[in-house]
């Protein structure tokens, strides 16, 4: 907790997180079971699990596969559904000394309309759109891929919600500054990048798609190039501020990220292969910027020179 | 109960049977371990752990035993590990066995690279648990003196008939099943072998407890990665074998 | 030489490969300098370095940036010109006993009718077409991500050249299939994929990208899902064959790629980390081929059991 | 010439400065090697081959000494590397250098990890070879001895005069240069050092030879990764550190 000088402490849209470091939608659930591994107060913030209006189930298993340098998912919006979270799982949450992010899908923009109004009055701190999930059949990343689904749900939410609104994209798209512009037009506060790559991977024994959903989102260290690289463009795109997700796994990963524009971070992937990496990468920043002399975080964003 | 991830110093190594490993660990976490339960270890140059079952818990020594087969690559790397060495154990994870009443009659059933995790499961049963325990041949063949160490009755099956007796598990399994009243049944091994297993079992009214695989990628429940469908009621749930398992009510899974 | 059996040759829009496995432009030059390291004719074909009307000098140094199981690279289509090459470098190809594709580029639709026009009396087998080179300023990657610029470029080349055509497909956009589609429609006679995925690293001492272009393409095992994903996509889509390439190290990758719907593979970055890895592929498919009793490795294309 | 990877083991390994290590391999490649050539090391685990000079070139045993430094995650993987295990290396790479008539005078300047290539270069110059040698400090100073052995006369110089005298290599040199005939220079360092070198020896019209560094991805000529702008008659070209170098005239350089 020592290392949690106030120099880390980052505002995006409104929201003061502790520090900078948030545990990326999808890896941690709703937190209740890495609060068995660590003090969930260490993290700056938590995006939950993808949520809906109504409980999934999901796709069948095998959701996951290791690949070089990353892994494939197709989890498949598994879910409780918001009236269980809310009972069940908030108030725990609620508990843990970090920040709430709400991360939250649907099939059309009404569905995540409906979901960020009875979102609205409960004590989530700010509301991640996810139009960007590769691994359901409607809604998800088809909204994530047009500049004009992903402004029509990003309205939506809005008209529906006064929360701090974080739009999710994908970076399977030919160009994501502009789809970033669109959904900043449409009253997006923040934006977070990036959701998964399309993947796949075979198993040659059986000829058959190890995913029971024949492709996955890519994540972890093997997607960070193309991570900074779209947060980069973004970044100078947009007005509003960007949280940078993608195969971050060290502090200098996320030195990177803030150089080229990100106000905060998310760590998702990392938390699988050590369930301590958020905390170390915390503390690698706070001890960079001793180092280095420099008073505050937010002095690094979009300090990139480029060439 | 606390989940750490810790570099655990291998105490040693020995190379048991075709490409399986038996270690010890020394391993702090040991102290809060359950059979039944597993560790995710940590591979070089891997992302995802590999899920490997707690095989003997030395609670007063702080030490973990593991059997490790080597399947793919992440297992191979863990055959590299020497005595010295470390190996980066996130553990104890999952819920392991509820032995209940050891007073009873148990009956442990495993299959090849299964049955290392019924072994801690065995001790407080000691004589009154008989082990039926499946392998492909003769160098396959694991943990049988060991288990007879604890006091259990062993029965060796293997497919070719090398060792013990030839064929499936099934068949000792009524055999012993006919012969004196059995409490519980624990099962672990391949798929195939328990769904047969559930199903002698259901077929007599004895209770039977299975340890469940699933490629998973956090090992704690968050991810939900390692999904299997479960009978809740009439209704099928995704239950997640990292977390709500790796043991289940055999009466439970959707075979 | 002896694992080359007849198995493995593959004939890809008429022209016939020894065996499937072709070294992917611009990993591999003109050829001449492997030529110190292994005999060429080991390999099914050779895709030559990125061609232009004119010799162009490329980007500065630095090049190239390691990542996660992959590299970054930003060349810039560095090339002596296509005079150059038909004088000094394509005698030298022509006694190597391997198959040659003509990898060009140029800045307009007329540049690359116009190289192509000039290759088309020349003794290389077929022509690649790029359209997907990430590391231009013009021409390169903006006409592979749209449907209408794919199509005219085809077209264009189309009427110009009677050789095999090959459009190799860039993985930076948001549907695949419908570009690879586009470009069929346009008279293509294969489709090569993919080119590299758009990334980026940062230098945190000196907060500059490594590469002088700030950008650049990522390749290696780490966009092997991503790659896998988009042949099968294209695969799917189209009737013409598909020569499968990114990320492709090991004999097991190459099968992946076949399964999915390739009917020959293109290997770039494994060989900067082994010389020979070409050579160990095409050894373990034809192995491969062996033990399961495979009669031809044509019979593994697109041979996946989607689930 | 031909090149080829081949995995070499380790003969012999000794950390001789900070972060500094000296190993000889066993390694066929030798025979074709040239003093200033250099090899690309497989690192486990990485994409990229590690471009590392040679420093010495046994023909006869056929073996090759490299001396490396720490500096990033791959050259850290090479200082794991132990005597008996193995580097694949892939080589002889590049030029190296043109040595000429190795009756002429010859001075040799290192700066840091750029001396080692020099010391091969410098053995047919025997007693007629002069060696200025700078590094930041004493605890960096290595070969000094090595020079000595094969004739050649070592001028050490330190950044902060812990060893030798005081400051950078060009003092020494023009001093050298003064007091002696010189026919020419080889230099190898940081590219300032370079720079600067290669301004003293145009300044005297003595011949001067650089090796220059830059990223590499095939080490070969191929990819054209390691581009650097060259002057040839009126223009700039781009030339390859790998295949046209990694010595160039220093009169060519670009700076
Ligand atoms: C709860 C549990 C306990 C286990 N206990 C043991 C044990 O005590 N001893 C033992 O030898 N093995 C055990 N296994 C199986 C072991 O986890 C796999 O053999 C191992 O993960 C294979 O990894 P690999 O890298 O060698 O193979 P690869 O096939 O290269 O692995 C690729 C990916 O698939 C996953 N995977 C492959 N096979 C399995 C599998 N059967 N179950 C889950 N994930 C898999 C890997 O973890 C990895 O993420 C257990 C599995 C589970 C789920
Ligand atoms: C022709 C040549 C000869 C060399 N000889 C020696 C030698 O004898 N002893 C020695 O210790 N070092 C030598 N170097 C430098 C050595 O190659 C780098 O220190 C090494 O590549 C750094 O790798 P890393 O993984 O530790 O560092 P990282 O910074 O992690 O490497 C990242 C990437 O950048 C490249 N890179 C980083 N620094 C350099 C550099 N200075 N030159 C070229 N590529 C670099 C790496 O190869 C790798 O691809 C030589 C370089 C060249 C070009
Ligand atoms: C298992 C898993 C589940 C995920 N579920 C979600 C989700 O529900 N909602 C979402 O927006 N992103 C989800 N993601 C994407 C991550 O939040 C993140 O954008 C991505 O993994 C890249 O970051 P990383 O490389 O640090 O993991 C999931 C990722 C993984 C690996
Ligand atoms: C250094 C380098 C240079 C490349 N130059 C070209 C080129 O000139 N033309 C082209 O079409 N593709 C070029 N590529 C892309 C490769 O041909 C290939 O599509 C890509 O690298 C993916 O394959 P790989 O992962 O096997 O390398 C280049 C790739 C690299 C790494
Ligand atoms: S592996 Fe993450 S929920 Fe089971
Ligand atoms: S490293 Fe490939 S050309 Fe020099």
């Amino acid at each position: 907790m020592d290392k949690q000088s106030s120099a880390l402490a980052v505002t995006v849209a409104g929201v003061t997180f502790r520090n900078p470091v948030i545990a990326a939608s999808g890896t941690f659930g709703f937190g209740r079971e890495y609060a068995k591994v660590f003090d969930l107060s260490g993290l700056g913030g938590i995006a939950l699990k993808g949520m809906t209006l109504k409980s999934r189930s999901g796709n069948p298993s095998p959701r996951v596969a290791e690949t070089p340098s990353g892994m494939l998912n197709c989890i498949g919006l598994q879910n409780p559904g918001v009236e269980y979270f809310l009972k069940n799982e908030l108030p725990f949450l609620q508990k843990q000394g970090t920040r709430l992010i709400s991360n939250i899908a649907g099939d059309a923009p009404e569905d995540y309309a409906a979901l960020a109004a009875r979102l609205d009055g409960e004590p989530v701190d700010m509301l991640e759109l996810n139009i960007s999930c590769p691994n359901v059949k409607t809604g998800g990343m088809a909204f994530g891929v047009t500049c004009e689904g992903a402004a029509e749900v990003t309205r939506a939410v809005r008209a529906a919600t006064k929360k701090p609104l974080c739009v999710k994209l994908s970076p399977n798209v030919t160009d994501i500054a502009s789809i970033a512009q669109a959904v900043e037009d449409a009253g997006a506060d923040a934006l977070s990048l990036i959701n998964t790559l399309l993947g796949m991977r075979i198993d040659i024994r059986t000829r058959r798609p190890i995913l029971s959903n024949n492709v996955g989102g890519l994540s972890g260290p093997a997607v960070f190039p193309v991570a900074l690289r779209c947060v980069w463009q973004v970044a100078k795109a947009v007005r509003i501020p960007v949280i940078g997700m993608g195969g971050i796994a060290t502090w200098e990963d996320a030195v990177q990220m803030f150089l080229a524009g990100a106000s905060a971070v998310q760590v998702g992937t990392a938390t699988f292969t050590d369930p301590y990496a958020m905390l170390a990468i915390r503390d690698g920043l706070a001890d960079y910027l001793e180092t280095e002399h420099i008073a505050h975080i937010s002095e690094l964003t979009g300090q990139i020179r480029p060439n | 109960m606390t989940i750490s991830a810790l570099p655990c110093p291998v105490l040693s190594r020995e190379n048991i049977a075709a490409g399986v490993y038996d270690v010890w660990l020394s391993a702090p976490q040991a102290e809060q371990a359950k059979p039944g339960q597993f560790v995710g270890v940590r591979c070089e140059g891997f992302t995802l752990r590999r899920p490997v079952s707690i095989c003997e818990i030395d609670r007063a020594r702080g030490r973990l035993r593991l059997i490790f087969e080597e399947r793919g690559e992440g297992t191979r790397w863990m055959t590299s590990v020497r005595v010295g060495e470390t190996m980066d154990l996130l553990a104890p994870l999952g819920n392991g066995f509820n032995l209940g009443d050891a007073g009873r009659a148990a009956v442990f059933v495993g299959g090849g690279i299964g049955v290392p995790p019924l072994l801690e499961a065995a001790k407080p049963f000691a004589g009154h648990a008989d082990a039926i325990l499946g392998f492909r041949s003769k160098p396959n063949v694991i943990l049988k003196a060991d288990f007879e160490r604890f006091g259990a009755h062993v029965t060796v099956v293997t497919q070719d008939g090398t060792e013990g007796e030839t064929g499936v598990v099934t068949p000792p399994l009524e055999k012993r099943l006919d012969s004196a009243p059995c409490g519980v049944i624990f099962a672990c091994g391949p798929r195939p072998m328990l769904a047969a297993v559930a199903g002698v079992a259901e077929a007599r009214g004895i209770p039977c407890f299975v340890s469940m695989e699933a490629r998973m990628a956090c090992g704690v429940g968050a991810c939900l990665s390692c999904a299997i469908p479960v009978k809740v009621g009439n209704e099928v749930q995704n239950w997640h074998v990292c977390k709500n398992g790796p043991v289940f009510d055999a009466a439970r899974i959707v075979w």
